[in-house]
C-alpha cells in the first residue's frame, strides 16, 4: 500500500499558552501615555474595578509566534492538498483577496461613519449585489446574514413575513430527509414546525409526496438543488408550481451553488428565495470554521421584507435606506460581514462570467472523474448524474467492518483530508466527495489512487484502517470520552 | 478526464438539466481581470472612504491598535484555510487555539464556559435569549434601552417567532444607567431573563449585580451583555447567568460593521443549552492530551429540529484573531490597556460637558447643540465625530457620543474638544 | 532519552515545478492590453527573439501556494524554536519589521527618483547612521555594503585607500587563525596577502606575536571581538597602539556586536573602521541566508575614502553627496540594502538604549547559564569568561567515536537546531553554542537536556547519535556525492 | 539564571571587560517605542516620499507588478527566519527552492548552470570579471559604456586592487549600441574579459553575440549583464561564457534599491570558478532524493584567502522572491509579460523622438531640450520624468531615458508624451 503524498517527519510539541506563561513575560508594548493617569478607583468606583484576571497568560512575542506557529504546523489545510469535504466546497483561496480585505480605507471604515465617507465600502456591496443578482436570477439580496444558516433563518423569516402580510404565518416547513441540519434547525427558529418528507428511490424530490403533503398550513419547503447527493432536482419547477399553487414558497438552500453557476439560475427555475454561501460558492476562505457569509436573494414579491437598511441608489449616491416598514427587521448589527462581501467580490471580479462558468464546468468534471474511477470499488447508492458532489456508501466495506468514519481516518495516513462523513443521512454510511474546481489531475489521481488503496486494505487487513490514523502526532482522538465530563477550559492543576 | 467520463466535452455532463432550468446565454458580468487591477479596484473604493480621518466613532465599533502578531498567525495557512475541525487528528491546531480562546473568554467574564464564538456581539446576545427561554421554560424578555439599538432590534427579529414578548425599560435620565426601578416594575414570573449591556450603549458602567439580583428574584435569568471588550481589562465581571458580547475591539479591525466575534459564557449549569460549538480536553489512543469538538448533540447536525441553535458556520478565524490579542496583551498588558482607554476618555471628558453622571469607562455622551452641524465642522478638520444620539435615542437629540481609545491622540482630542 | 519537544507526524511529499508542470497550466493573468500589441520579431529583429524558455514550468496557482506551503514545512527555523547557531545570532525577527518594510512609500520608492520626493527614505538611512554611530562610538558609517563579508571588503579597501593616499598601501593583513573565513577572503580581494597570527593559550591575541608581525608592510588586523571563541579581546586598546604605532589600522568584525551594544564601544578602544551585521545584531531576519546589511563604521581619518554617495544635510534637506574625490567608488549600485536597513532601525526604536543594553545583557546570561549547565558534560577548552557565546570541543565524545557534527545532528531529534559545527578552527571539533537574549529560560532548560541527555546517549549507544537523524523526513544527506558529479540544476529524465 | 551562573546580577558577567573599554553612559537614544508609533513612524517617511505619482524610471530598477503570492511565500516563518540551509536534514524547504531556482535562471540564460544569487548585479558583473581573470589567468578587463554606470563603478572598485585593469569602449551615437570596432581595437591577448549588458542602459539591446566571437578570438571570455529580467522572456539568451544580472525585475521591490538579487550563470566548465552557494542534488541514507549545499570548497569558510569570491550571506530571501516569481508566470506568463512590455515601451517611444535607432525592449532614451524642466513640469502633473542621461553621459545631455512597463497606464503615457 504505498503512500505516496507524505511521510514521516518531526513535529514540534507546544504546551498551552498557560502552561507556558510566567508572571512578567510580555508581548506587547504602549506608547507613552500622553494624557494625566486616571485613578480607576476613583473613575469607576472602585466596586466596579477588577482584581487581577485569574490564570490569564503572560508570554513573550518570541513564545506567542511559536506558539500559534507550532500550533498551526498541526492542522491540515486547503494550502497543503486536496480538502474532498462534501458539502463544503473547499476550494482554493486567492490570496490576492486577503490583501484587498486589508485595505487601509476598507478595513479601518467604521460602520457608522458619514455615508458621503463610505461610498467605496458602499459601492464594494452594490456591486458584489448587482453580480450576485445576475448569477442568481433573482430580483433584490441582501447582504447582512453571516453565514448560510443565518442566510437560511433570514429566509424563512421573509417568507413569514410574507404570510403574516397576507394575513397568515401558517405552521409548518417541509423539508427532505436529504437536507442539512441547518434547514430543521433554521424553521425551528422561525417558529415553524419541520416536516420532513422522504426523498424518492432516486434520492430526488417525491413529486407526489410533496403535493399531499403540501396544504393550507405549509409555509414552505427547503430545498438543496443540486441536493446533497450532488443531483439536480429536475423537477424543481414542477415542486415550485405545487407550492405556488397552495400559497407556499420555494426556499433555495444554495450550498451547492457551486454546480450551478453560469448555467442555471434559481430565478429561472421557481425559486422564491435563497441563500448563498459566499464562503463555499465565492471561496472566501473558511479559516477554521468561519467567518462566512450568507447573502439571501428574492424574488419581487419578498422585497418588502428584507432586513434593514437596504442599499439604494441616491441621486448618484448611494445611502441607506431603513425606512422600510414591512421589513422584518435586523438578523445582525450593522451590514453583514462586509470584509467577506469584499472577499467574494474579488473573486467575482478575478474569475468574470466566463470564468465562473468555467469553475461551475470544472468542478462538476472533477467530481465525475472521481466517480468513474471509484465506482468499481465503493457502492453508489444512488446513481442518477450527480453535479459538483458524489456520495457513496461503505456498504461494501461495512461487511467487512470497516466504517465510512474508519476510512476517513485512514484517508488521512495517506496524506488527505477525508470526505464528509455519515452525511446526508439518505445514504447509510455516507461517503460525501467533493473536489472542487481547484484540483488537478495530479492531486484528484493522487486522491482516487489512495481510496482505491484503502479499498484493497479493506480487504487485506481491515485493523489497519480500524485504527487508522497511524502516521499522525494524535491517534484517533477519543470523541466519547470529551463529551462523557466535558472539560472545556484549562484549569491550573491541582498542586 | 473527458474521456475517463465517458463525455466528449464538459458541457455533456449538464446534458440531464431540464432545458427550462438552463442559462442559455452568457452571465451579464465583466469578463475576469488581473490581480494588479483587483488590487487597484479596491484600492480605488478604500480611497473613497473616510482614509486618514482621526475618528471619535464609538457606539459598538472600536478603534483599537491591531498587534501585528494577530496577521501574522490568521495569514497561515494552516489556519486560513482550514475547514471547522471535525477530523481532531490533523486539526488540532486549530481545537487547541480554540479551547485556549474558550478558557481565556471564561477567565475574562468570570463564567464557568465559553463556546467558540457566535456570528457577532448582536446574535450572540439574542442566542443568550433563546437560550435563558429553554432553560426557564419562560418566554418574556425584558431588555434594557440602553443595551445597543442595533442588539435590540436582533434581538426582537428573533424572539419575534418564537413568542417571547421583548419589553424594554428605561433608564435614569441623570446617570445614564438603566432604571432598575422600571426594570422591577417590569418583571414577572413569565420573564425568561433580563438582560443589560455594561458599559452601557452611552458607556456607562450599570450596576449589573444589582439587575442580577433582582431578575433572580423571579426566577429569570441575567443576560449581561458588552460591546467594548477591553473594558473587561479593568472592570469586575457581572454576576450574570450569561455573558454574551463582541469581541471586536480585540484586534479585529472595524471593516464596515464585520466579520466580528460574538461570544456566549455562562455558568457550568447552563451547558448544555449553549448554542454554537464547543472544544473539550480528551485523549488520543496512547493517552496523550488531545482537543476534539464536544457536546455535539446540542448541534444542528445531530439535533436538526431540537437543535440549541442552526448556527454551523461561526467565526473562528476572527476569534483566532482574538485569541492571539489576548496572547499578547496578556494579563498585565490588556489591564494597561484599559487604563489607558479610560485615561484618554477621561481627558477627552474633562474638556467637555458629559450629558450623564454614571461612571464610564471609554466612551461617553457630551451636550452638543447641534450634532450635526458639530460633525460637519470636524468633518472639515479631517475628524469624524461622535454618533449623534437623537439617532436612537430621540429625548438624547441634544447630545452626542464619543469614544477615545490608546490610539485617540492627545492633539486631536483638543481639536476636537475645541470645536465644541 | 526522553524528547520532550517533538514527536512524528505526517509531512507533506512534493514533486520540484518543473515535475507537476503541464502545457497551459497558469497561476497568472495580465490586464488586457490596453496599447496596440508590437510583433517582436518587427520590433526586436527576428535574430533578438528567442523561442520558448525550453523546461521552465507551467503550474496553477493553488500548485504554486501548494508547493510553497509544503517545501517551506520542512524548514526549520527560528519561529520554530531556538537556533543556536554560534556566530550568526540568530535571534527573534519582530514581525511589524517586516510590516514597515513593506510601507508602500518606502517599498515603491525608486533609487532615482528626485531627492525632494525621497525624504522619507533618506532620513531613515540618516536616523540609522546617527543610532550605529552612538551604538559603535564611530565618527561615520556607510550603509551601502549588503552583509558583512561585503563590509569587510568595504573596509580594508578604506584601509588600503588611506595608506595609498600616504604614499603605500602595504602588503600583508594580520589574521588571527580564530577568524572567520571571510576575513581572509576579504583580505585577498583587496589585494592583501594573509599573514595568520597564532592565538595563545586562552584563544586570545597574542600580544608578542603580533608585536613581531608587525612591520612597514602590515596595512592592518583584522580582529573579531569579542572574538569568535566569544572571549573579549582584553587588550584590544594594547593591540591598537601596537599597530597605529607602525601606522597599521585595525579592522574590527563586528559580527559579535550582540555582546557589546550599550557596554562597550569599538570607537573608544582603538578601532579604526569595522562592519555591522544588521542581520545578526539589529534582528533583520536572515530569509534562508540572506539578504543582510554590512554597514561600516570609521574614524574620523578614513571619513573622505567612504563609499559615494554620502548621506549630506543642506539647508535642513537631505542630499546625496557624490562629490567625494578621496572615495574608493561605489561597492554596490544604489544606497544599500535599503529594506534591511528599515527592518535594522525599527529594531533600534523598539529597543531604546536602554532595550538595547538590556538584550545585550541577556544574550550574555544565556550564554553563561548554558556554559555552567554543559560544562560538566563538555570539554572547554578556553575557560575564560565568555559573553554571547560558548565554544565547546567534542573531545570527550570523539574518544568514543561520536564527532560535533554527529552530536549536532542528533540534537535535530531532539527538535533543536544545531549549534555552529567545527568553528573556529581553533577548537578541535568545536561546538559553538549562541542562544541569543530572545531564547527564554524554558527553551534553554529543553536545549540544556537535550545536549546532556546526548551526551550520555554516546556512553550508552553511541551508534544512535553516529547515524542520526532518525525522526526527519529526509536522514543524513550525503554530501561528498552531492560534490563528487555535481547535479546543479533539474534535467527532464530520459525517455 | 543569574543563581547558575555564580552571579548577583548580570552586570556581573561583565565585570572582566577592562575598564578602559566600558561605556559608562547609558546609549544616547530614545527610549523604545511601541509598535503602534514604530508602524506611525515609517507611516510618515512613506508618506515624505513619491507615494502616489507615476514614474517612467528604469535604468536599473523597473516597476513590475509584484504577484500576491510572492510575499504571502515569504511572509512564512519557515523561509523568513531560517539561516543559511548548512543543516539539510531540516532546510530541505530552502534547499529545493534554491535548486529550482538555479534550474529556473539556467534555463532563462541559456546558462549550464547558476549560484544560488549574489548580493545584486552591480556585485554580480564584478564578480563574473574576477571570475574570468581566474579561469583564463589574465587580468585586462573591456567594459562597454552601455554598461549600468553604477555597474562600471562597482566593476572599478572591485577590479582596482587586483591588479585588473578596466577600459571602456564607447557605443555608436546613432544606434545606442555598443561599438564593436572600438571593442576589437582596444582588446588584446591580456583581456580576461569582455563586458556588456543586453538590453543596455539606453535599452538597447546589444549584438551580443558578436561581441562574444570577437572576444573569444582573443582568448577573453564573454560576460554578458542585463538589469532587466523581464526582457529575457523574450530575448535570445546570448552566446557569452559568463551571464551575471539583476533579478529586481522578478517581484522584487524597487525598496529605494534594494535589497535586490544578483545571480551569476555560466558554463559547466567554470563551475569551480563560480564564486556563492550552489545547491546540488544528491540522495539521503535511504536513498531518497535530497539537495544540499555543495562545491563548498570554493567558499571562504573552507578555502579562505583562496576561496572564489568572500560572499557569505547572500539575498536567498529575494531569490525565493524571484523563484516564487518565476513559478506564477511560468513559461507562458514570462512570454505575455515581457511582450505588454514591449507594447507599452513601443506605443509611448511611438509618441517621442528616440535618440537612439536601435532596437530596444521596454526602456529608450528620448530627446528632450531641457530634462531637468521637463521633469519638473511633469511632476506638477504627478508624474516622475525620466533619468536624464547628462547625469552619466555628459554627451547625452539632451536626452532623457524612459521605461514603460506593464503597470504603465496609456493614459500617463499620453499626459507625458503631452509634456515634450
Ligand atoms: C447543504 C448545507 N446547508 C447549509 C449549510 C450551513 O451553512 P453555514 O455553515 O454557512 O451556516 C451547509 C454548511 O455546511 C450545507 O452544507
Ligand atoms: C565572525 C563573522 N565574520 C563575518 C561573517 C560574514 O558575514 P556575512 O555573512 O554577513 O557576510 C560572519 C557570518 O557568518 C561571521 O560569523
Amino acid at each position: 500500500m504505498a503512500i505516496k503524498k507524505v511521510r514521516a517527519h518531526i513535529s514540534p510539541n507546544e504546551a498551552l499558552l498557560f502552561e507556558r506563561s510566567s508572571p512578567g513575560k510580555k508581548a506587547y508594548q504602549l506608547p507613552e501615555l500622553d494624557v494625566p493617569a486616571v485613578d480607576p478607583n476613583t473613575a469607576l468606583g472602585a466596586a466596579n474595578v477588577r482584581s487581577e484576571i485569574e490564570g490569564f497568560p503572560e508570554v513573550s512575542e518570541v513564545e506567542a509566534v511559536r506558539h500559534f506557529t507550532r500550533l498551526s504546523t498541526w492542522n491540515y489545510a486547503i494550502d497543503h492538498g486536496m480538502y474532498p469535504l462534501g458539502s463544503c466546497t473547499m476550494k482554493y483561496n486567492p490570496r490576492v483577496n486577503e490583501l484587498v480585505a486589508r485595505t487601509e480605507g476598507l478595513a479601518w471604515a467604521h460602520p457608522y461613519q458619514p455615508e458621503s465617507l463610505s461610498q467605496g465600502a458602499m459601492q464594494v456591496m452594490a456591486a458584489l449585489e448587482s453580480a450576485l443578482l445576475e448569477i442568481t436570477g433573482m430580483d433584490a439580496v441582501t447582504l447582512q446574514p453571516a453565514a448560510g444558516a443565518h442566510g437560511e433563518l433570514t429566509g424563512i423569516l421573509l417568507i413569514r413575513a410574507l404570510l403574516e402580510h397576507q394575513g397568515n404565518p401558517r405552521k409548518k416547513i417541509l423539508i427532505p430527509d436529504s437536507a442539512h441540519g441547518t434547514n430543521p434547525a433554521t424553521a425551528a427558529i422561525a417558529g415553524y414546525v419541520v416536516e420532513n418528507i422522504r426523498s424518492d428511490e432516486h434520492g430526488l424530490l417525491d413529486l407526489a409526496a410533496l403535493e399531499q403533503s403540501v396544504d393550507e398550513d405549509v409555509a414552505g419547503l427547503m430545498v438543496t438543488n443540486p441536493n446533497t447527493l450532488g443531483v439536480f432536482e429536475s423537477r424543481i419547477i414542477e415542486a415550485a408550481e405545487v407550492l405556488h399553487r397552495k400559497g407556499a414558497l420555494l426556499y433555495m438552500d444554495g450550498a451547492n451553488m457551486n454546480a450551478l453557476v453560469g448555467i442555471a439560475r434559481p430565478g429561472d427555475f421557481g425559486v422564491d428565495v435563497m441563500h448563498l454561501n459566499l464562503h463555499k460558492t465565492f471561496s472566501t476562505p473558511h479559516g477554521g470554521g468561519g467567518p462566512g457569509g450568507g447573502p439571501v436573494a428574492v424574488k419581487k414579491h419578498l422585497e418588502p421584507y428584507l432586513p434593514v437598511p437596504r442599499l439604494k441608489r441616491v441621486d448618484g449616491h448611494l445611502a441607506f435606506d431603513y425606512d422600510r416598514p414591512c421589513s422584518i427587521g435586523k438578523v445582525k448589527a450593522f451590514y453583514g460581514n462586509f470584509g467577506v462581501l469584499v472577499r467574494a467580490l474579488a473573486y467575482i471580479l478575478a474569475h468574470g462570467g466566463n470564468g465562473l462558468r468555467n469553475a461551475t464546468m470544472d468542478a462538476v468534471l472533477n467530481a465525475n472523474y472521481i466517480r468513474k474511477k471509484l465506482e468499481p470499488f465503493f457502492d453508489l447508492p444512488y446513481t442518477l448524474p450527480n453535479m459538483h458532489e458524489v456520495v457513496f456508501s461503505d456498504d461494501r466495506q461495512a461487511r467487512l467492518g470497516v466504517r465510512t468514519g474508519d476510512i476517513a481516518k485512514r484517508l488521512i495516513d495517506y496524506g488527505f483530508h477525508p470526505y464528509t462523513v455519515s452525511f446526508p443521512l439518505i445514504v447509510h454510511g455516507a461517503m460525501m466527495i467533493e473536489p472542487t474546481e481547484t484540483e488537478g489531475k495530479l492531486e484528484l489521481d493522487l486522491f482516487i489512487d489512495a481510496m482505491i488503496s484503502i479499498a484493497k486494505e479493506i480487504e487485506a487487513d481491515p485493523q489497519t484502517v480500524k485504527t487508522a490514523p497511524h502516521s499522525t502526532r494524535t491517534s484517533r482522538v477519543d470523541e466519547v470520552k470529551a463529551a462523557r465530563k466535558p472539560v472545556l477550559k484549562w484549569t491550573p492543576a491541582s498542586p | 478526464m473527458l474521456e475517463a467520463c465517458g463525455v466528449a466535452s464538459s458541457e455533456e455532463l449538464f446534458a440531464h438539466l431540464p432545458e427550462a432550468v438552463r442559462l442559455n446565454r452568457p452571465l451579464a458580468l465583466a469578463p475576469g481581470i488581473s490581480e494588479y487591477e483587483i488590487v487597484d479596484y479596491f484600492r480605488k473604493r478604500g480611497d473613497e472612504t473616510a482614509n486618514g480621518y482621526a475618528s471619535f466613532l464609538g457606539a459598538g465599533v472600536y478603534a483599537h491598535y491591531r498587534p501585528v502578531l494577530v496577521d501574522t498567525v490568521v495569514a497561515r495557512g494552516e489556519f486560513l484555510t482550514s475547514y471547522t475541525p471535525y477530523q481532531a487528528e490533523i486539526s488540532q491546531g486549530t481545537l487547541t487555539t480554540i479551547f485556549e480562546f474558550q478558557t481565556m473568554i471564561s477567565q475574562l467574564t468570570g463564567m464557568d464556559l465559553a463556546n467558540a464564538s457566535m456570528y457577532d456581539g448582536s446574535t450572540a446576545v439574542a442566542e443568550a435569549a433563546l437560550m435563558a427561554a429553554r432553560f426557564t421554560s419562560k418566554g418574556g424578555l425584558l431588555v434594557a434601552r440602553t443595551v445597543h439599538p442595533e442588539y435590540r432590534e436582533v434581538l426582537k427579529t428573533y424572539a419575534k417567532n418564537q413568542g417571547m414578548p421583548v419589553t424594554e425599560f428605561g433608564y435614569d435620565p441623570e446617570t445614564g444607567q438603566a432604571d432598575l426601578n422600571d426594570l422591577e416594575s417590569k418583571l414577572n414570573d413569565l420573564t425568561a431573563a433580563v438582560i443589560m449591556q455594561s458599559p452601557n450603549f452611552f458607556g456607562v458602567i450599570e450596576d449589573v449585580n444589582r439587575a442580577a439580583e433582582i431578575a433572580h428574584k423571579r426566577g429569570a435569568l441575567a443576560i449581561m451583555g458588552f460591546t467594548e471588550a477591553v473594558s473587561l481589562g479593568i472592570l469586575r465581571p457581572p454576576a450574570a447567568d450569561i455573558v454574551a458580547g463582541e469581541l471586536q475591539s480585540f484586534a479585529i479591525s472595524p471593516s464596515y460593521g464585520g466579520p466580528y466575534a460574538g461570544i456566549i459564557a455562562t455558568r457550568e449549569k447552563f451547558a448544555r443549552q449553549m448554542p454554537g460549538r464547543l472544544v473539550g480536553e480528551t485523549t488520543d489512543t496512547h493517552g496523550r492530551r488531545a482537543f476534539c469538538l464536544t457536546l455535539a448533540t446540542r448541534e444542528q447536525h445531530i439535533r436538526r429540529e431540537k437543535a440549541t441553535s442552526n448556527i454551523c458556520t461561526n467565526q473562528a478565524l476572527i476569534a483566532l484573531m482574538a485569541t492571539v490579542f489576548m496572547s499578547v496583551y496578556g494579563k498585565q498588558g490588556l489591564r494597561e490597556l484599559a487604563e489607558q482607554n479610560l485615561a484618554k476618555a477621561h481627558y477627552l471628558a474633562g474638556k467637555l460637558r458629559p450629558r450623564f453622571s454614571g461612571p464610564f469607562f471609554n466612551e461617553f455622551a457630551v451636550y452638543a447643540d447641534n450634532p450635526e452641524q458639530l460633525n460637519a465642522a470636524l468633518l472639515e478638520k479631517k475628524i469624524i465625530g461622535g454618533l449623534p444620539l437623537g439617532r436612537f435615542y430621540p429625548e438624547l437629540s441634544g447630545a452626542i457620543l464619543l469614544c477615545a481609545t490608546e490610539m485617540s491622540k492627545r492633539a486631536h482630542m483638543d481639536r476636537l474638544a475645541e470645536a465644541f
